[in-house]
């Protein structure tokens, strides 16, 4: 049962990746993947102004149920093209 | 006619240019902004990358030309966006708007350029000597946006 | 640099474009206005003639882009407009502004198309099935200008 | 002792040829020259919104002095390029 992140621009830093697999029991809220993480990555990403997309569509983190299979994308601030 | 595209490869801004141009006989005027990475004098930067995520980067991208259409009258529509690493002299973003009347396709380019630079899904670094480095959203990006506030 | 030219014959707006880019590294944006003789579905005008008059013509086009240059901060600004006998699809008009700040190049673009199209001395007629007729001056260029109206 | 005037736009169809050589004794003023002309070409050319340009300089009608060898251009309202 996995889960891919995937953290966009200045998160890749953070994350020290582009991409990360997490095994996953069922579908995990925001703060399940997040106490799974690295402390400075999990405060990060649960930042307000990271945007989240799951599969491809943006959604409200508290409405965060991903499990496996599932991508989910952190998206910060965009710099603009 | 509306064209929409990401270019993952450097592309040649006058040739699709041209190529917008040659089916476009009914259009009075065609507005274009190319943009392209600076090349200035002790300018320490050496590149540029601009990331992008494929769902939504290219989606939005067309919603943004989509609204450009409805809220003027455009015969075509042109946009190429670069994605990843190019170097000073490399087009980043041509846009083009093609009206019968020139006020409309000089304002819907201007619209989708404040767009393009403040809201669109990319994340962008630079290089200097020093390294690679993201670069922070502008200030000025939301004065752009406002702009264009329906009233 | 500023470039400021009639063309007696039709010339190849991309390749001016083109040419203006290549020099101009260290413009952040280049902002282009193209003006072609429309050509549409039922459309009865089958030519367009400019004219100018000689003394007057260019040298009010090379202050006008002077001005434009006094006004918002460029790098350059190509400036190509026909005279003579043209057909539709032809290029009427090209203008091009390169700036470091994509807002000077906008700006200073939109009001040499403004200024061109309501002051500059041209004279132009149309040729339909019933031959030549000059054309009026439009009630909506002293619009055109009024919002160039320094305050 | 001639005089060159040319007649832009519109005008030239009032003329009936974009330019036209006129004899004159010595310095003409508009007044002089236009009732040498066809009164409905007098009429156009003296019209409030036509510019004059001697030698290719502009100038007011009142200022209009001309005489051998110059050349007169009557400039009707522009209709933009």
């Amino acid at each position: 049962m996995t889960l891919t992140l995937l953290f966009l621009g200045p998160l890749e830093d953070v994350a020290g990746v582009p991409e990360m697999s997490l095994d996953v029991a069922g579908a995990a809220t925001l703060p399940d993947i997040a106490e799974r993480l690295d402390p400075a990555l999990a405060v990060a990403i649960t930042a307000p102004r990271v945007r989240i997309a799951l599969n491809g569509q943006l959604v409200a983190p508290a409405d965060v149920r991903a499990g496996n299979g599932d991508e989910l994308a952190f998206l910060p601030p965009v710099s603009g093209g | 006619m509306r064209r929409v595209r990401l270019a993952p490869e450097p592309f040649d801004p006058h040739e699709e240019l041209r190529r917008f141009g040659e089916t476009r006989t009914t259009a009075g005027g065609i507005v274009s902004f190319l943009g392209q990475v600076r090349q200035e004098e002790g300018d320490p930067v050496e590149a540029l990358e601009l990331r992008h995520y494929p769902p939504l980067t290219l989606p939005g991208m067309d919603e943004l030309a989509l609204r450009a259409e409805t809220r003027w009258r455009l015969i075509a529509t042109l946009v190429i966006h670069r994605v990843g690493i190019m170097v000073p002299g490399d087009p980043i973003v041509l846009v083009a708007c093609a009206a019968r009347h020139r006020r409309d396709a000089f304002e819907a380019a201007d619209f989708l350029m404040d767009h393009l630079k403040s809201s669109a899904w990319f994340w962008k670094r630079e290089k200097t000597a020093e390294g690679w480095r993201w670069i922070e959203p502008r200030g000025q990006d939301h004065a752009d946006l406002a702009r264009w506030a329906e009233s």
